[in-house]
């Protein structure tokens, strides 16, 4: 057991390290592309907290990224950059708390009914948005500039660069997946994974369920809301799209094809995704048809996710 | 405002009350036996309105066109069912998310390839096309009746079929109970081709006969796809009368909320079917989950 | 060893529209004993445990744990009070280990499990009670082997070592030695004699040889009514119980 | 990519790719993500010193917009196929993205572009959003010109007006305000406004009552907003036919345009209550629209029956290279490939002369132009004719100029 994990360690690191060179390496498209690949990683990893280890499949996950995303707009001022110290706490705040709201009642329900009152949550989120002028509406809203790291009024570090900004993203991305790995292992994360596997039967050994899927949803939401803040960022713009169904769909399939309740796997299908797409449309405008049959093909074949070739090769080869 | 505003705005409720109980009966049968989650039932509502865009071009009719695309769309679906998603019935609901989600995107770019992106209108038959005036300034399409009619006629078959035929009393088993329907010695693989099938059709001959009335356009099958879900949820899954009732309580709250409470009239269905789960948690109809 | 009863019934009733599953059942257990509840199948044993363990709500009646009303309480509440229960269906968690499925159970006996950071595995309490619950259930030499792995009794096995986690008074088993093999079940039989002594067991089962020589006292439930409450022998001459038996279901008591 | 066989698509040919990706190609895209690992980290082109002008085209090719995109990248092709496909003596390459008219991707497109494709000239967009975003990375990048064929929200042209920022189409402003005059000349009192509650919807609505107010009109009956894309009317007609107003006045596009003109016919009678627009209400939606559209009068600052010559040859040219009818899009497409031409010619093709690039543009009178003369205005905005349009027999009829050279007010640039 140990060597296998000091191994998985060291496999962490090397990524880790590699993600870190990018910048140093790579064209600023790349670094963008980049960026874009760890700011979904980390959404898919939010979802995975939920439909992995807690068995929560949530279609409205992007509720929360785009609740933090339109708080950053909303705390960032008007001709200045806005302070990474003081509005990504709140952006995330934010969007944890409108999950720990709605989780309230969406994790009454179960099974189809959950997916389709976490779809409403979504929409209703999205139409908030989208039918508030104050907010932007459909049209959305530009952010005047990346957020600075500020202590006393001086500036110390600024996001501006494209680099500087894929580092911030990396760090955020290599914290949540510490975070989130422990949360996993923790008293908590075994509860939510029972409740996963054999909700009544945790009942019956004592757990008040609702509250650890609650508690589970409200994380969720916050590593989403996370995931959003940068996300906003990143485009310096924000929109109800973020909000939308097919954001928190996309999610999902990145989770699914990445390879459920690993964390790591949901990096992989971000990455997967995003490349996919970027791949295919230089290869012809018809991206979508080839993305949908990738899709398609993938889970028939590939059942267990991008995780599971590993598996699955292995056991190709005993045979 | 006067009472003929409320009462055309009720035909006008009603008429979409009865597309959408098309579109969600077939959603809602799927789920309920097959215990499916097709994201992808609007792709067959998109190619109902093209196909009858397609074919009422080359055959000069609406009504000539409606057997060939339901043939189609129903082979379509068969062949969907045949070779994808007979392999994951078994499979957790999250990977027919994933395959489903999937074919969205295969069929909307098919559509693409096919119809290209502009937005086209099919006319009404000639028969059909003219208007009822009913006030100085307002009259009614006699096409839009029609719609209310024709549907009224299938929901009526629908449910006559359901309780009277043995393939009825099969997808009645199959609800309740998935199990029970290879008890009762059903051939579940056939059985579940047929539901799948026909809620296909169904979606499909929504979208033909909403074609024109609808501008046909990208996009059109997950516009109607969302809001059939909210009627699914609302009605219960697995049930017909669930579906009836959640597709003509939306209607008629889609009409009259845009006409009074515009501002309402994007979070208002979602807020409604919220609320109703809170208070139901399996929708009006549905069965209690486990 | 008679003393107050741990749990008590007053015409506990549960009905499921037009029919009444349970029918105003007053009962009382009694700690250190093995009562079972035995009767023809649809006799409503298994919704009386449910109604003992909160799966289901009483229509009318009370049940008291200690002299306190837990009807309607929570499943989770009532667990917490220290009644464990196990299902007719094994329900172990397949993908973890028997000592993981075993710290599930005695995690829950945490104050609360609202522990984020600190790896589960981390808390010594948690695993002492942990290991003596799998050395309870006769399972330590299985201690790192996935439970999808174990053949069916151990799985039983492991079910009740995970209810024992959580350090129960009570135990609520529903059918344990359904699908065993004579040595498994005698093993299970074991056991559960072992557990009398410190436990109020109520035992749902089907196999009357393992019933009659194990039980300190029998109720019979036919419809619904439980018909009669006894020792094994009383019980096994009551010619009530005879003739509700022969009449409602196709076996017949034990000799 | 050299050059673009026109009336085809575009193809992505010519870049140096290292034989294995050919080879990847060539077996197929059913290749895995590895596949695509490597084949998006391409070595970038490298910049010589005889590299062809690269023209971004940034447009949405799928979509709602998906047609107008397709319109006006035609248009501005077969501009530049008539000079001979060569700007100020140079090859052109083009780079073409679809936006996707998703403003959430589009400072990542516009950066892909100026940052990694490293283009010399950004042509778009259709959607105000994503023109908007575009701006913001524009007005950070000043060696890069950004020419917008269509999109007409206002404050591109006006508080955030920047010196690498051009437009070739319209403002929001000036496609509805001369219809204000118009409308109260017609005696209309009580005016009834509808349209997507979006930005470009309000500026409209606000420029027609302004124009409508000056004229002598008094204040809206009623101001109807449907949420964004939403295309489901009927509701909204019974309350309109309810409210009895003189007149509607209306702004919807592409597949809504098509469903409201549609839909209004069917619901209300227009003898009774006739209605307005701007000329999107009618453009390149009247085939679909059909009979219903017949009569409704707009303005707009073309017509596909505008009788001059340039128009009579753009509209046979676009027939014959894309078997499509040429539309106002189609136009701005054209006129922006005009625009380019010129200030490239006036450098010789050295698109390193920034500040000599925008003088050329901010100079450019246009007179050969389809939709008539006009002229480039201090805030870079076209300063153009608006004529009044009336359908008949499924045709655009110019009926005359509502407001001739007509200039946004371009509030609070300071160009």
């Amino acid at each position: 057991m140990k060597p296998r994990l000091d191994g998985r360690r060291a496999a962490l690191a090397a990524a880790l390290l590699a993600l870190a060179l990018v910048p140093a390496v790579a064209d600023e498209f790349y670094v963008v592309l980049f960026t874009k690949i760890l700011v979904l990683g980390i959404f898919a990893m939010s979802l995975d907290l939920l439909v992995g280890y807690t068995g929560l499949p949530s279609l409205g996950h992007a509720a929360y990224f785009g609740a933090a995303a339109y708080a950053a707009m909303v705390l960032a001022p008007e001709s200045a950059p806005a302070n990474l110290l003081l509005t990504l706490p709140a952006s995330v705040l934010v969007a944890a708390l409108l999950a720990l709201a709605t989780g309230a009642l969406a994790v009454r329900t179960a099974g189809m009914y959950f997916i389709m009152v976490t779809l409403a949550f979504g929409q209703m989120a999205y139409f908030a948005v989208h039918d508030s002028p104050y907010l932007g509406g459909s049209d959305g809203k530009l952010l005047f500039a990346r957020p600075v790291v500020a202590f006393g009024g001086a500036a110390i570090l600024d996001f501006a660069e494209p680099q500087v900004y894929y580092l911030l993203v990396l760090a955020c991305l290599a914290g949540s997946y510490g975070i989130l790995r422990a949360v996993v292992q923790s008293p908590f994360g075994r509860v939510i994974q029972g409740i996963r596997v054999n909700e009544a039967r945790m009942q019956a050994l004592g757990y008040a369920t609702y509250r650890y899927k609650l508690a589970s949803f409200a994380i969720g939401g916050a590593f989403a809301g996370l995931a959003g803040y940068l996300a906003a960022y990143q485009a310096e713009y924000v929109n109800p799209k973020l909000l939308g169904w097919q954001e928190s769909g996309l999610a999902l399939v990145m989770v699914i094809l990445g390879g459920v309740g690993t964390l790591h796997g949901a990096v992989l299908g971000s990455a997967a995704i995003v490349l996919l797409q970027e791949f295919f449309s230089e290869l012809t405008s018809h991206w979508m048809l080839l993305l949908g049959l990738f899709i398609v093909g993938s889970v028939i074949w590939l059942p267990h996710g991008i995780v599971g070739i590993r598996a699955w090769a292995r056991r190709a080869r005993t045979r | 405002m006067d009472i003929s505003f409320y009462v055309i705005q009720a035909l006008n409720g009603i008429q979409y009350g009865f597309l959408l109980f098309l579109v969600a009966s077939g959603l809602t049968l799927v789920f309920g036996v097959m215990g499916i989650i097709n994201l992808a039932h609007g792709s067959f509502f998109m190619m109902g309105a093209y196909l009858a865009l397609w074919l009422a071009r080359h055959t000069g009719s609406l009504f000539s066109a409606l057997p060939i695309a339901l043939l189609f769309a129903t082979a379509v679906a068969f062949l969907a069912e045949r070779l994808a998603f007979r392999h994951l019935y078994r499979r957790r609901h999250l990977d027919h998310v994933l395959l489903t989600y999937g074919f969205i995107l295969i069929f909307n770019e098919l559509q693409r390839i096919l119809w290209g992106n502009d937005v086209h209108s099919v006319p009404a038959p000639d028969l059909l096309a003219g208007s009822i005036p009913l006030t100085a300034t307002q009259s009614y399409p006699v096409y839009r009746i029609f719609i209310s009619i024709v549907c009224l006629g299938v929901a009526f078959g629908l449910a006559v079929a359901i309780r009277s035929t043995r393939f009825g009393m099969a997808i009645r088993a199959g609800v309740v109970n998935r199990e029970m329907v290879e008890a009762l010695g059903i051939d579940t693989n056939k059985l579940f081709a047929a539901v799948f099938c026909l809620g296909a059709g169904l979606a499909a001959f929504a979208g033909m006969i909403a074609a024109p009335v609808e501008a046909v356009y990208p996009g059109i099958g997950e516009t109607f796809l969302i809001v059939s879900f909210v009627v699914v949820v609302i009605g219960g899954i697995g049930s017909l009368r669930g579906a009836f009732v959640g597709a003509m309580a939306i209607g008629l709250a889609d009409a009259f909320g845009k006409a009074l409470m515009p501002q309402f009239a994007g979070i208002g269905i979602y807020a409604v079917m919220a609320a109703l789960l809170l208070w139901r948690p399996q929708g009006l109809f549905g069965e209690k989950q486990a | 060893m008679t003393g107050e009863p741990v749990i008590r019934t007053d015409g506990l009733t549960r009905r499921f529209g037009a029919l009444t599953a349970v029918d105003a059942v007053s009962l009382e257990f009694t700690a250190g004993r093995i009562h079972a509840v035995i009767g023809p199948n649809g006799a409503g044993k298994t919704t009386f445990l449910n109604l003992l363990s909160g799966n289901l709500r009483p229509t009318t009646g009370s049940v008291r744990l200690r002299g306190r009303e837990i009807a309607g309480a929570p499943v989770h509440a009532i667990a917490r009070l220290g009644v464990g229960r196990s299902y007719q269906r094994t329900n172990v968690f397949p993908e973890f280990t028997c000592f993981e499925n075993c710290r599930l159970g005695a995690q829950a006996r945490l104050s609360s499990s609202m522990r984020f950071f600190k790896p589960a595995d981390a808390y010594a309490g948690v695993n002492a009670d942990a290991e003596r619950a799998l050395s309870l259930c006769r399972l330590s030499h299985r201690r790192d082997d996935a439970a999808d792995v174990l053949s069916h009794g151990e799985r039983r096995q492991l079910e009740l070592g995970m209810m024992l986690a959580t350090s129960p008074s009570v135990l609520l088993l529903d059918e344990p030695l359904a699908g065993m093999g004579a040595a498994e079940a005698g093993l299970m039989l074991d056991l559960i004699k072992g557990l009398a002594s410190d436990h109020t067991i109520v035992l749902v089962e089907h196999d009357m040889d393992a019933v009659f020589s194990t039980a300190d006292v029998i109720t019979v439930m036919v419809g619904g009514r439980a018909l009669e409450t006894g020792t094994p022998a009383a019980i096994q001459v009551s010619p009530a119980v005879r003739e509700a038996y022969l009449g409602a279901a196709k076996g017949a008591p034990a000799p | 990519m050299k050059q673009s066989d026109f009336g085809g698509r575009i193809r992505f040919g010519d870049r140096p790719r290292p034989a294995s990706r050919r080879d990847v190609l060539k077996r197929g895209a059913a290749a895995a993500a590895v596949v695509a690992v490597s084949a998006v980290v391409l070595p970038r082109f490298a910049i010589g010193a005889k590299t062809p002008v690269k023209v971004g085209i940034l447009l949405p090719f799928t979509g709602v917009y998906a047609k107008l995109g397709e319109n006006i990248t035609d248009g501005f092709l077969m501009r530049l196929a008539e000079a001979g496909n060569k700007l100020g003596g140079r090859e052109i390459e083009f780079v073409k993205v679809d936006d996707e008219a998703n403003p959430a991707k589009a400072v990542d497109n516009t950066t892909k572009l100026v940052k990694g494709k490293r283009v010399d000239f950004v042509i778009g967009t259709v959607h105000s959003g994503v023109a908007a975003a575009m701006v913001k990375v524009i007005e950070k990048s000043p060696k890069t010109i950004m020419i917008c064929p269509n999109a007409g929200n206002n404050d591109m042209t006006r508080d955030s007006c920047a010196p690498n920022v051009f437009r070739t189409s319209f403002s929001n402003w000036q496609t509805c305000y001369p219809m204000g005059p118009e409308v109260a000349k017609r005696g209309h009192k009580k005016i009834l406004s509808v349209t997507w509650k979006y930005a470009a919807g309000q500026q409209m609505m606000d420029a027609f009552f302004e124009g409508f107010r000056k004229a002598g009109g008094g204040e809206p009956l009623e101001q109807i907003w449907i949420p964004f894309e939403d295309v489901e009317f009927q509701s909204i007609l019974t309350k309109i036919a309810a409210l009895k107003p003189d007149a509607v006045f209306s702004f919807f596009s592409g597949s809504g345009a098509v469903k409201f003109v549609k839909d209004y016919a069917a619901a209300i009678d227009r003898k009774q209550i006739p209605l307005y627009g701007p000329g999107f209400l009618t453009e390149g939606t009247l085939e679909a629209q059909g009979a219903a559209a017949e009569g409704i009068v707009t303005t707009l600052h073309w017509a596909d029956t505008l009788d001059l010559p340039a128009n009579r040859k753009f509209l046979a040219d676009f027939k014959a290279k894309t078997g499509r009818t040429g539309d106002v899009f189609g136009v701005q497409g054209y006129d922006t490939g005009t625009l380019l031409l010129r200030a490239m010619a006036a450098v010789g093709g050295d698109t390193a002369a920034t500040q000599q690039l925008i003088a050329a543009m901010e100079d450019t009178v246009m007179t050969d132009s389809p939709r008539g003369t006009w002229r480039m205005s201090k805030s870079h905005n076209p300063i153009q004719d608006f004529y009044l349009r009336r359908v008949e027999q499924g045709r655009n009829t110019v009926l005359g100029v509502a407001h001739a050279q007509l200039d946004d007010p371009a509030t609070g640039c300071k160009l």
